[in-house]
C-alpha cells in the first residue's frame, strides 16, 4: 500500500518479518517502526501510517495507527523527520553562534526561544539587562505569541475543514509580522535578543505600529468568534473530544495551553516570574472543560491577555539603553556553571539548561521543548476516538514539528 | 413514457447527449474558476489571475494540465476496477442531464419518469467511488470508499422523500410538469408552499455530491484525498468534472422541483432556469468557504435524526393537506 | 495528590530514599531549587513518590563526564513551582538505567532521545526504538572524547552557587573539588579553541 | 424537546458565519499583488536581507573593511570568507634601504601588508542572517541589504563577490547622482546594475 510502499526505501531491515511471519512474502514490509506496531494488532485491524508526509500532521509528524474502522485502537507517534541535533550544534558553538539556531527550533514562537536561551546564559553570567530592552523583550515576545496563535488558530480550521478563516488570521498576522521586523528584520525566523540587550532599538514607527495594532486585533476578535468559535459544526467537533484529564497533565508534564485547558493554572510567567511581567495586570486563561475547546478558547483568551500586557508595555516603555554598556562581547566565555531557564511559550514551559565547565563553548545544553512533551499524551488521549478526533486533537495540541524533533 | 421510439427522438436525444457533453466540459472549466474566484473574494485576495485577464483561462491550463498529465496506477492496485472507476463515475452523469428541462423547447428527452431516471441513474455515482477506493490498493481510498457509501446511501433517502413530496403535490413525475405546476412569481413556486422540502432537498444534495461541509469521502486533513488519493491527471480530472456535473444536476433539479424552473417574473426562458441554477451553485460555494467539515458519525445523525424524520412528517403533512 | 503532600519539600520527600547528596539552590543562580544524587535502583521509587505529590517530569538530559555518564532528571510542580534536579551517575562500561516510563508516562520519550543520544539503555522503557535518530544509525552523538570531558564537580559545584547542602552521605566526593579539576578546564579551553580554530582555517 | 430549539438556536450561527464571509467578499482584497506591485519600500526598509559591504565616505566603491577577520571568525555558518590585499611588492628603492638597514644591524623595515581585503566572498544560501558580522565588525563595514524579493535559480546565484558588488553599487550611483541620498542606497531600489548582473544581485 502506499504508505508502507515509500517507507521500504528506508531499507531498514525489518526484525520481525522473516521467522514469525509479522510481515509475509505478500505483503511489502514496513520500516521497523511499522512491524513492531504489527506485532500487537488485533488481526481485523487496519494498520494507517499518517503521515510523514500528511495534510494536517503539520510538518513532518508520523502516526501510525491501528484502526477498527474509523475508531483508533492504538496510536504511536513516530518522530525524527525533522531531527537537526541543535544539542550537539549548541556544544560546539559559541553561545552567540548559536543564537541563530533558536530561531529555527520553534519557527511559532522563535522570540521565545530566544529568550530561553538567552536568559540561561545571563543567569550563568550574571549578565544585566537594562530595563528598556527588558520591556522591548516583553513587548516582541508577546506579539510573537499573538502570531503564533492566529497562525495555530488558522491552522487548526484548515484540519477540521474551514478554508476560509486561516486567511484572515494571516491577514492580521501580516501587520504583526511587519511590526516584528521593525524589531528583528525578519519575519519568521527571529533571532534579535542579545545576551544584554536586544538586537534594535524600537523606534517610533514601531510605537505607533503597537498602538495602532492593539485595537485593530481587537475589533477582529468579535468576527473570529461569530465565523469560528460560535459556529455550531466547530463546536460539536471539538467540544468533548481529546479529553486530558489533570492527572494526565501531570504525568506527561503537558504544559502551556494544554495544562490550562484542564484546569491548572500553570504558566510560567506567573510560576516562575522572570523579566518583568510581574509588573503587568493580565490573567492566566483557564478552562475546565479538558477538551479541545477548552484548549481552543485558552487560546483565543490568551490573545487578549498578550493584547493586555502589550498594552500596558508600551505604554510604560521606559527611556534608556536597548543594550547594557557592559554587555559581552559575542566571544567572551561562559563561566563554569549551571542554569536552567524557562519562559512561557505559546505551546508550554520553554526550558533551556546550560551546563558549562567555563570553556569557549558550553559543555552541555539541553533544550526543553513543551511540545514534545505535550504530543507524547496524544498516543493514550486518541484511543477510542474516531479518525477525525485524532486530527481534532493533534491540532488542538498545536504541535511545531522542528521543535519536538529539534 | 411514448410507445412508439421514433428515428426523430433517438436522433434527438443523441444530439441532447452531444449537448449535455459539451454543457458539463464547459461548465466544469466554469464551475472551477468561479469556486476558484468565490473562494478568492471571499478570503480578501484576487483568486486566479495570471492565465488570461483576470484569469479567465486559468480553468482551461488546468485542463491541459490535467489531460497532459501521466496517468499513473499503483503497483497492486486492480487495473479493470481502477480504470472503470472514473468512466463509471463520468459519464452515467450526463444521462441525468437527459431529462432536466432548461425551457420547455430545450428538453433533451421530456420523459414523464423523469424524476425518477434521476435518481436511479444518480445511484452509479456511489459504486464509481466504491470501485475507486477499493480499486486503487489504497488505505486511504478505502475508508474514503467506505464514507463514501454510507453517506450516499444515506442521504438518498431524505432526498427521496423531499422529492416525494413534490411529486404528491403535483401529481407527475415528468419534470416539465412540475414545472407547469409553478408559476412565474416567487410565491407562486413550490418553496413558497414546501420551504421544509426544499431545505431537506438542498442539504442532502450537499451530502449526495460530497460538497463541504459533508466532503468527508475527500476530507483531505483526514484522509489525504480520499477516494482518489491514487489518480492522477484525467483519472482524478474525471472525478473532478464529475463532482461539479453532479452539482449542476442537484441545483438544476431542486429548481425544478422548487424554484419554478425557467419560469420567471417576465420573459420566461432558459436564462431564467440557468440563474436560478448558478445561484444554488453558488451558494454551495459559498457554503463550502465558510463552514468547517462534519465529523461522519455527526454527518449521519443528522440524516437519520433530523433530516429523515423531518422528511416523513413533511410528506405525510403534504399527503394530508393533498388529501384535504 | 493530597493536600498534605502538595507543599512537602523534596528534601522530607526524598528522605526515606536516602539519596547521598541533596542540597537547596538559590533559583536566581542556577534556576533549580533543589538538586538531588541518587543511585539508580531508587529511581522508580522516587520518581512514584514525586508523582504522588504532583511533581511533573520536564526532561531527562544526558552528561558525559569524566566520573562516567551521568542523567539528569528535572521535575517541577504546578501547584507550588519549584525545580528539582535529580542526578544519576551510572559507569560507563555499564549505562543502564531502570526507567520510569510506568510511573511518569511522559518518560517514555525523554528516556528514549536520551538512549539515542547517549547510549543509555533504560530497561522497562515499553517502547526502546531510537526515537529522534534513525534505526540502525551507528553511534551517540553527544558523547565526548576523553581529552574534552570535565569532572562533574567543574560543571555543578562551581564557586558562588550559594547552594545549602542538606544531606551528604559519607564517602561522596563527586562535587568535592578535586584536585584535577583546576588543570582540567584550561585543557578542556585549549582543546577547544584548537578545534574552533581548525574550524575557522 | 429543549436541546431540539437549542439545536435550532445553534443553527443560527451558520447563518451567522455566511453573513460574515459574505461581507468579506464584498470587500477588496487585502494582498499585494506581486510582480504588479511591490511591498513599500518603507516595511522594506527593516528587513535584513543578505549582508553587504559599506564603501568609505570619500571613496564608495572602497570598503571599510579593514580585513581584521573578525566577521569570519564570528560567523556561525562560516559563510564569509575574506583575504588581505597582497603585500605590495617592495619597489628596489626600498629593497636597497632594506639591505642597508639589515648591513646595519637594524631590523629592516618591511613593507606591511595594506589594511584592505584582497577578496571578500559571501555564501548568502548559507547564511542564517544573524547579524553576528553586523554587530562585530568594528569599522562598520557590513550592513544588511533590504532586498526582500531576491531570486536565483542556482546555488552559484548566491555566492557573491561582495567587492564588485560595491563597486557596482557605487558605479550605479555615480551614475545617478542626486537622485538617492546615501542611506537610501541600500533601499532595494529597482538599481540599474539589475541588468549588468545575475538577477539574483539586484
Amino acid at each position: 500500500m502506499h504508505s508502507t510502499e515509500t517507507l521500504r526505501s528506508h531499507g531498514t531491515a525489518c526484525p520481525a518479518t522473516s521467522a514469525d511471519g509479522g510481515c509475509t512474502d505478500d505483503q511489502i514490509a514496513g520500516d521497523g517502526y511499522t512491524c513492531r506496531f504489527e506485532q500487537g494488532a488485533r488481526p481485523e485491524s487496519l494498520i494507517l501510517n499518517m503521515g510523514p508526509q500528511h495534510p494536517s500532521t503539520h510538518g513532518v509528524l508520523r502516526v501510525l495507527l491501528e484502526l477498527d474502522g474509523e475508531y483508533i485502537v492504538r496510536a504511536e507517534p513516530v518522530l525524527g523527520y525533522l531531527h537537526r541535533m541543535h544539542e550537539k550544534m549548541a556544544e560546539v558553538k559559541t553561545p552567540a553562534q548559536f543564537m541563530p539556531n533558536m530561531g529555527r527550533v520553534d519557527y511559532l514562537h522563535a522570540l521565545a526561544w530566544n529568550w530561553a536561551y538567552v536568559g540561561a546564559v545571563e543567569k550563568l553570567a550574571g549578565i544585566e539587562i537594562p530595563e528598556r530592552a527588558e520591556y522591548l523583550r516583553v513587548i516582541t515576545c508577546e506579539l510573537n505569541r499573538i502570531s503564533s496563535h492566529l497562525l495555530w488558530w488558522g491552522a487548526y480550521l484548515l484540519d477540521l475543514g474551514a478554508f476560509t478563516p486561516i486567511m484572515y488570521a494571516f491577514d492580521d498576522r501580516e501587520m504583526l509580522l511587519d511590526l516584528l521586523q521593525l524589531m528583528t528584520g525578519s519575519r519568521l525566523t527571529y533571532s534579535s535578543f542579545r545576551f544584554g540587550g536586544v538586537y534594535t532599538d524600537a523606534g517610533p514607527a514601531f510605537v505607533q505600529g503597537v498602538r495602532q495594532f492593539i485595537p485593530h486585533l481587537r475589533s477582529r476578535l468579535p468576527m473570529y468568534t461569530a465565523l469560528v468559535t460560535e459556529n455550531i459544526i466547530l463546536r460539536r467537533r471539538i467540544e468533548e473530544v481529546g479529553v486530558i484529564p489533570q492527572d494526565m497533565v501531570t504525568r506527561y508534564g503537558a504544559s502551556g495551553p494544554v495544562a490550562r485547558g484542564s484546569g491548572i493554572a500553570y504558566d510560567v510567567r506567573r510560576a516562575e516570574p522572570y523579566s518583568v511581567y510581574d509588573r503587568f495586570d493580565y490573567e492566566i486563561p483557564v478552562r475546565h472543560e479538558e477538551c479541545s475547546m477548552a484548549r481552543y478558547m485558552v487560546r483565543m483568551a490568551e490573545i487578549e491577555q498578550s493584547l493586555r500586557i502589550i498594552e500596558q508595555a508600551i505604554e510604560s516603555l521606559p527611556e534608556g539603553e536597548h543594550m547594557h554598556p557592559k554587555a559581552p562581547k559575542p566571544s567572551f566565555k561562559l563561566p563554569a556553571g549551571e542554569s536552567y531557564f524557562a519562559v512561557e511559550g505559546a505551546r508550554g514551559k520553554i526550558g533551556v539548561w546550560i551546563a558549562s565547565d567555563g570553556g569557549k563553548t558550553p559543555y552541555r545544553v539541553k533544550l526543553r521543548a513543551p511540545g514534545f512533551s505535550n504530543l507524547a499524551l496524544f498516543a493514550e488521549c486518541a484511543r477510542g476516538t474516531l479518525l477525525a478526533d485524532a486530527v481534532a486533537i493533534l491540532g488542538s495540541l498545536d504541535m511545531v514539528i522542528p521543535e519536538i524533533d529539534r | 413514457m411514448n410507445a412508439t421510439i421514433s428515428f426523430d427522438s433517438v436522433l434527438h436525444v443523441v444530439l441532447a447527449l452531444v449537448g449535455v457533453a459539451v454543457f458539463v466540459g464547459l461548465n466544469g472549466l466554469l464551475l472551477v474558476y468561479a469556486e476558484r474566484k468565490v473562494a478568492g473574494f471571499i478570503q480578501r485576495r484576487p483568486g486566479p489571475y495570471e492565465v488570461g485577464p483576470q484569469g479567465i483561462l486559468q480553468a482551461v491550463a488546468d485542463a491541459l494540465k490535467l489531460i497532459g498529465k501521466q496517468l499513473v496506477r499503483p503497483d497492486r492496485a486492480d487495473p479493470l476496477l481502477f480504470w472503470m472507476a472514473p468512466v463509471l463515475a463520468f459519464f452515467p452523469v450526463l444521462l441525468l442531464f437527459l431529462p432536466i428541462p432548461f425551457s420547455p423547447l430545450l428538453t433533451g428527452w421530456d420523459v414523464n419518469l423523469g424524476l425518477l431516471l434521476i435518481l436511479a441513474f444518480a445511484g452509479f455515482n456511489v459504486l464509481a467511488l466504491l470501485l475507486a477506493g477499493w480499486g486503487s490498493n489504497n488505505k486511504y481510498g478505502l475508508l474514503g470508499a467506505a464514507r463514501a457509501v454510507a453517506q450516499s446511501v444515506a442521504y438518498e433517502i431524505p432526498l427521496l422523500l423531499a422529492v416525494l413530496a413534490i411529486a404528491f403535490q403535483e401529481g407527475t413525475l415528468s419534470l416539465s410538469a412540475i414545472v407547469g405546476g409553478q408559476g412565474g412569481m416567487p410565491w407562486q413556486w413550490n418553496i413558497a408552499v414546501q420551504p421544509l422540502a426544499f431545505l431537506i432537498f438542498f442539504v442532502s444534495a450537499l451530502g449526495e455530491t460530497n460538497r463541504a461541509p459533508f466532503d468527508l469521502p475527500e476530507a483531505e486533513s483526514e484522509l489525504t484525498a480520499g477516494f482518489h488519493t491514487e489518480y492522477s491527471g484525467m483519472g482524478f480530472g474525471m472525478f473532478f468534472l464529475a463532482e461539479y456535473a453532479n452539482m449542476i444536476v442537484a441545483c438544476s433539479v431542486c429548481t425544478v422541483l422548487f424554484l419554478g424552473g425557467w419560469k420567471g417574473p417576465f420573459l420566461d426562458g432558459a436564462w431564467w432556469f440557468l440563474a436560478k441554477v448558478y445561484g444554488l451553485l453558488l451558494t454551495m460555494m459559498w457554503f463550502r468557504w465558510t463552514y468547517p467539515r462534519v465529523r461522519f458519525d455527526q454527518l449521519l445523525n443528522l440524516n437519520w435524526r433530523w433530516l429523515l424524520p423531518l422528511g416523513v412528517l413533511n410528506l405525510l403533512a403534504t399527503a394530508f393537506v393533498m388529501k384535504l | 495528590m493530597t493536600p498534605e503532600t502538595a507543599s512537602v519539600t523534596p528534601d522530607v520527600l526524598l528522605a526515606p530514599l536516602d539519596p547521598a547528596y541533596l542540597a537547596e539552590e538559590n533559583p536566581a543562580r542556577t534556576g533549580l531549587r533543589w538538586s538531588a544524587f541518587l543511585s539508580a535502583d531508587v529511581l522508580p521509587r522516587a520518581a512514584a513518590l514525586l508523582l504522588e505529590a504532583g511533581w511533573h517530569l520536564e526532561d531527562i538530559c544526558g552528561l558525559d563526564v569524566r566520573e562516567g555518564l551521568a542523567a539528569v532528571y528535572h521535575f517541577d510542580r504546578m501547584t507550588s513551582p519549584g525545580r528539582l534536579a535529580i542526578r544519576v551517575l551510572m559507569d560507563r562500561a555499564a549505562p543502564v538505567l531502570p526507567s520510569i516510563a510506568d510511573i511518569h508516562q511522559g518518560a517514555e520519550w525523554h528516556e528514549r532521545e536520551t538512549a539515542d543520544f547517549y547510549g543509555i539503555v533504560f530497561t522497562g522503557n515499553p517502547n526502546p526504538a531510537p526515537l529522534l535518530l534513525p534505526e540502525g544509525m551507528q553511534g551517540h552523538p553527544l558523547l565526548k572524547d576523553d581529552a574534552a570531558r570535565a569532572p562533574l564537580a567543574a560543571l555543578l559545584a562551581v564557586p558562588g552557587r550559594e547552594d545549602t547542602v542538606l544531606r551528604k552521605a559519607e564517602g561522596f566526593t563527586l562535587l568535592d573539588p578535586a584536585e584535577d579539576a583546576k588543570p582540567a578546564k584550561p585543557a578542556k579551553a585549549k582543546a577547544a579553541a584548537t578545534e574552533e580554530g581548525a574550524d575557522n582555517a | 424537546m429543549a436541546s431540539i430549539f437549542r439545536t435550532l438556536a445553534d443553527l443560527w450561527s451558520l447563518v451567522v458565519g455566511l453573513g460574515i464571509t459574505g461581507k468579506e467578499f464584498c470587500k477588496p482584497g487585502v494582498t499585494v499583488h506581486y510582480p504588479r506591485a511591490e511591498v513599500t519600500p518603507e516595511a522594506a526598509a527593516s528587513f535584513r536581507g543578505p549582508i553587504e559591504l559599506i564603501g568609505l565616505d570619500k571613496d564608495p566603491a572602497k570598503p571599510k573593511c579593514i580585513a581584521c577577520m573578525l566577521c569570519v571568525s564570528a560567523c556561525p555558518s562560516n559563510c564569509i570568507a575574506v583575504t588581505r590585499a597582497p603585500t605590495p611588492k617592495p619597489t628596489p628603492e626600498e629593497l636597497k634601504a632594506m639591505a642597508e638597514a639589515e648591513a646595519r644591524g637594524e631590523k629592516p623595515k618591511k613593507p606591511a601588508p595594506p589594511k584592505a581585503p584582497g577578496t571578500w566572498t559571501y555564501d548568502f544560501s548559507l547564511c542564517s542572517l544573524c547579524g553576528s558580522c553586523v554587530e562585530v565588525c568594528p569599522v562598520d563595514s557590513i550592513g544588511f541589504s533590504h532586498d526582500i524579493y531576491m531570486v536565483g535559480t542556482r546555488r552559484e546565484d548566491f555566492v557573491f563577490d561582495q567587492l564588485a558588488r560595491l563597486a557596482r553599487k557605487a558605479a550605479a550611483r555615480k551614475a545617478e547622482p542626486k537622485k538617492a541620498a546615501p542611506e537610501a542606497a541600500s533601499a532595494p531600489a529597482p538599481a540599474p546594475e539589475t541588468a549588468a548582473t545575475p538577477a539574483s544581485e539586484a
